[in-house]
């Protein structure tokens, strides 16, 4: 399955893990903040018993 | 407008030697890369050009930070605002003010520190002529920043990081101007260049600044 | 002759209005009080009619650069003697002599001191001098007598009745006693904004994401 | 019906989550699949070997990193301009993905020169003006955090993007005067395909695709998180009002 | 005591990326090197040790002029002179927040900067065994300055000017360890020298530190 | 029980005297204002009497431990929400509740805003606050009621009769009425220093070069 890569597999690897692991971190940590926001304002938003948009 | 401008001057010189301090400053610059570079006179003649803009550069940035602080904090800036004079008008002067407290002192004494740090012969009329035609730039750029900054606690490290990368074309040119002066190779390009980034500069950026402060205050 | 009208105003800070539905003028001549709880938008009010602020609602009306405001910081140069200070507020507004304005807030024996080594009423005594300087016709001010004793109080009283008399307007934000009994007195409490369901003004910035 | 609509931030979230699952989707096939072939099915090239195939990160990370920045100043304009506030709310979300994209294409091209160069790093025009980009990235998001009012911090970090624009240009021509460099020259126009053979060239459309969609995705996401704490804090003001 | 520090903390990080704002600085700093110097690789392995202690010398320099200015301004260093806590604590306290917010960082980051500089293979651990060494000792120099210049309008220059000489036999000895630890040679004697400063410096300096603020507040 | 008593004590500023012969003691229980025109040396006494600053002459006693100042400005950090910055100065003192403190000074509904967001008057009532954090039985104020509204006033004279209730002791300066009519008031102004010549007191730290 793996393909043959040579000699350079470590630089192929090491940039495809360079690109994957900052792009999941940025994903993680969006939904993350995502997920923070949303839960404050829904309490807010039943503290004020309100409710819109 | 010049009363604001004599009153800058007049304030940096009580605040304990507003000019000697930027001179001080970019000679324990020029001191210390011999330490921390080592004393080999040959690869300090090659890396002065750039170590001279470099401590200009910084000198400048370390004045900075106060440009409009101390205005702001003592309620100077709202009475300046609200006053018969344009804040792109204040704004310009803030930047004079600067230059003449800072710039101007460097681009005198670098020949000195060139001597310190072996500059070639054929580079110091060039030294001269870069640091005469970009510190303006530095100063307006610099005004810009600190009108970014103004009323944030702590703004010096965070100004410094707007205001650098501002830089990079000036310092390029103004250590490439250098450089090419002293081996003697055309010198037309990085000459054209920074003296038209400086006047894009002066022309264009004060009205930048007065919009950032005018937003600033509201 | 009216040097100042407002009409229907309101203010924000912070991105949410605080008063609403403020209309008053203010005559030559005359000179007018606000007052209201701490907090209820006394100097965010005079921050706005100083242009220092854009307001929320309503209209600001008054002849072009007759304005002077002093807020609770006194834009003091802590180095500079005051003098300096006044001096150079003096050339800043065009006008000449800073040599009335030192007599009418009695800083005679202070002139060579640099403001750094002035007591608080000092300061604010030159603050008020600096107003003196501007010579425009309406005084915005914020609390302009804080720190200030009994004698320089009536100092400043004087002051304001010697700028009204000559067809000067004063809009003054206090707490205490500024010794002008015949100042007309606004009192905010009643213009603080209401919550738009309360049937308050709505268009606040962040209104848009209610 | 005009596109301004979107600004307001009631219609947007509204359009925005019945576009997520649909755009998120998209995302994800494009990726996995333009990901998959490029490492495992793409041949060795002549001048390259295998590294040929970092291609596939790098370079839609390099142009995704230029592009965010303008989608930026374009936002920003539209704020500065039409006040609108998710333009501005969108232009705060998009700094964040436009750094990581940057930090990407520096860490591949460091990776890649490596083997090539011999160097994981040289003063190469292109690569010093993305260092520079990177260090601009970082400054607009530094003073997005350090002002409070959002208002204030919308209307400074506007200004910002627009002086830094143009002196990421100017540094970009700067510094091509400064240093040669190593980098490889523009092969991937449309007009010049033959520069790029179809093996390589579909893959990689796709994975531009794929950091396109993963970038709106996102953008999509952290526009929504900020209007809600923009609502957030209307409401907790609102409470403290009444 | 520990309430101080996590207010400092807290207050850096709540203006705005406390602890990035250093990094940013020193990455900047090591960005402007090459443009001033010229791109070759040669010179700048050459260098590096020393621009990279430079760098976070003046990382740590700029961040510097506000450690005791905002409490002072606001009245706070009145209170806490007046408050039961000894003055040598807050002043050592001062310099603990201002290392992890600035030091520390640095220390970490520092391997990364090296490869731009191409700073040699075997000198990397060098480097960060030196920056952990030293950069204590910069913080409290630097606590020191701050408060001989605290109430000083447009302290900033006149700080860096007190503060940078007193640097010079850290960087010394801090630039001697990576270059001698790069080329293989005995580095005890740096080594020690270093930890030496060091240890001393925090003895000795809060004492100093504190006596001058209670000069300055009288 | 005499919590602070001061003997023939002269104060200095700018190396000059400004005040001498000042002998007064205050007891628990007790209040005292200070009251004098604007430059007289209020601050400076109070600044002495807190260990800011050394006395020219005189002696001044009082428990260890045992005082609470607040200036002119507040110590207020402008980031940190209302809570988080009285929570710092009750770590700091040592004390432990800071419950009693918002309610007393009326700050409930601010709990969480940064201190930068607060109004001139809402700025002083947390200062204000912050004493009663401090547990300590003698307070030392300079002016403690600039900008405050008659509400917070009565508030703060509330506050300090129920420390005087406590057994603990006041000293006060100010230009207004704070209130406390039963507070005793000394009057700064006969105690102006004179010059030598005069029989003042000489040794202020110029002198020897006069
Ligand atoms: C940190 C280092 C690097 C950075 C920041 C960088 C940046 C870029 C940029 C901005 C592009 C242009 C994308 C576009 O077409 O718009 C690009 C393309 C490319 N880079 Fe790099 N690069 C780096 C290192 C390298 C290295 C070491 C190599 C290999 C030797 C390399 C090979 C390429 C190739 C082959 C392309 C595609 C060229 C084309 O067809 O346009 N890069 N890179
Ligand atoms: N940055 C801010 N964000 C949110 N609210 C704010 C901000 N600044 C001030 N406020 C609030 O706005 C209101 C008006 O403040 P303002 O300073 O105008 O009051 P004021 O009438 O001058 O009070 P004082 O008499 O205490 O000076 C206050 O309730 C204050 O808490
Ligand atoms: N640095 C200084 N150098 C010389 N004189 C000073 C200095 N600072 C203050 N003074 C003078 O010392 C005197 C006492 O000042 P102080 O601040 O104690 O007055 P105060 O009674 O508190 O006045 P206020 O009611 O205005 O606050 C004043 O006359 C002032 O001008
Ligand atoms: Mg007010
Ligand atoms: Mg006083």
């Amino acid at each position: 399955m793996m393909p043959e890569l040579g000699k350079y597999a470590a630089t192929v690897i090491l940039s495809y893990i360079g690109t994957i692991l900052p792009l999941v971190l940025l994903t993680v940590w969006t939904l993350w903040k995502g997920a923070k926001t949303r839960r404050a304002l829904e309490l807010q938003e039943e503290r004020m018993g309100r409710k819109n948009g | 407008m010049l009363a604001l401008l004599s009153r800058d001057l007049k304030l940096a010189i009580r605040a304990g030697g507003g000019f000697g301090l930027g001179l001080a400053f970019f000679l324990i610059v020029v001191t210390l890369v011999p330490f921390g570079v080592g004393p080999e006179g040959g690869i300090l003649a090659r890396i002065a050009p750039g170590i001279l803009w470099l401590g200009s550069l910084l000198a400048c940035l370390l004045s900075l930070d106060r440009i409009f602080a101390l205005d702001f904090e003592d309620g100077s800036l709202d009475l300046l605002a609200t006053a018969p004079v344009p804040l792109e008008g204040v704004v310009t002067m803030k930047a004079l003010a600067h230059w003449i407290t800072t710039g101007l002192p460097l681009v005198v004494a670098a020949p000195v520190f060139g001597v310190l740090l072996h500059l070639e012969g054929a580079a110091y009329q060039w030294l001269v002529i870069s640091l005469l035609l970009g510190t303006p730039a530095l100063s307006v750029l610099g005004t810009f920043g600190a009108a970014l900054t103004v009323g944030l606690k702590r703004g010096g490290l965070l100004l410094s990081l707007l205001v650098l990368p501002l830089y990079v074309p000036t310092l390029i040119f103004g250590a490439e101007l250098i450089r090419r002066g002293a081996e003697g190779m055309a010198t037309q390009v990085p000459l054209l260049m920074l003296g038209g980034i400086t006047t894009a500069v002066i022309a264009v950026v004060p009205f930048a600044s007065a919009a950032a402060i005018r937003v600033n205050l509201r | 002759m009216t040097m100042l009208s407002v009409d229907n105003l309101a203010v924000t800070r912070g991105g949410l209005a605080v008063l609403e539905g403020l209309s008053f003028g203010l005559d030559a001549g005359h000179a007018l009080v606000l007052r209201g709880p701490n907090g209820i938008g006394k100097t965010t009010l005079l921050r706005t009619l100083a242009g220092l602020q854009p307001a929320l609602h309503g209209s600001i009306s008054m002849p072009p650069e007759s304005m002077a405001y002093a807020g609770h910081s006194d834009g003091l140069k802590s180095t500079l003697t005051v003098t300096e200070n006044l001096d150079f507020w003096a050339s800043v507004y065009g006008t000449d002599s800073i040599e009335g304005a030192l007599d009418r807030m009695n800083l005679r024996g202070l002139t060579e001191r640099p403001a750094m080594s002035l007591s608080a009423g000092q300061k604010r005594r030159l603050g008020l001098a600096r107003l003196l300087v501007t010579g425009r016709p309406v005084w915005v001010l914020d609390e302009p007598t804080v720190s200030l004793d009994a004698a320089s109080v009536a100092l400043f009283a004087d002051a304001v009745r010697a700028h009204l008399a000559q067809g000067g307007a004063a809009l003054m934000a206090t707490h205490i006693d500024l010794g002008i009994p015949e100042a007309a007195i606004l009192d905010l409490a009643p213009f603080k904004a209401k919550p738009p369901e309360q049937g308050g003004i709505s268009g606040a910035f962040d209104e848009a994401f209610i | 019906m005009s596109i301004w609509e979107y600004a307001n931030p009631v219609k947007f979230m509204k359009t925005s989550s019945m576009l997520l699952p649909w755009v998120t989707g998209l995302t994800v096939i494009c990726l996995v699949v333009g990901l998959i072939w490029g490492f495992f099915f793409t041949p060795e090239a002549t001048n390259f070997g295998s590294t040929v195939k970092v291609i596939y990160v790098h370079v839609p990370s390099a142009m995704m990193a230029i592009n965010i920045w303008v989608m930026m100043l374009v936002t920003s304009l539209i704020w500065l301009i039409r006040r609108h506030h998710v333009s501005a709310l969108a232009a705060k979300a998009a700094a964040p993905i436009g750094m990581v994209m940057t930090l990407i294409a520096l860490i591949t091209g460091a990776v890649w020169g490596q083997p090539m160069w011999g160097t994981w790093w040289e003063w190469d025009p292109r690569l010093t003006s993305f260092l520079i980009l990177f260090l601009f990235y970082l400054g607009y998001m530094a003073l997005w955090e350090a002002i409070d009012n959002p208002d204030t911090a919308a209307d400074l970090t506007g200004v910002l993007c627009l002086v830094g624009s143009v002196f990421a240009l100017l540094s970009r021509y700067a510094v091509n005067f400064w240093n040669q460099g190593l980098h490889q020259g523009a092969t991937l126009s449309l007009d010049k395909e033959e520069n790029i053979s179809d093996v390589y060239w579909f893959p990689l459309l796709i994975c531009l695709a794929g950091f396109v969609l993963l970038f709106v995705t996102l953008l999509l996401l952290r526009t929504r998180t900020e209007i809600r704490a923009r609502r957030l804090k209307a409401l907790e003001q609102r409470e403290r009002m009444a």
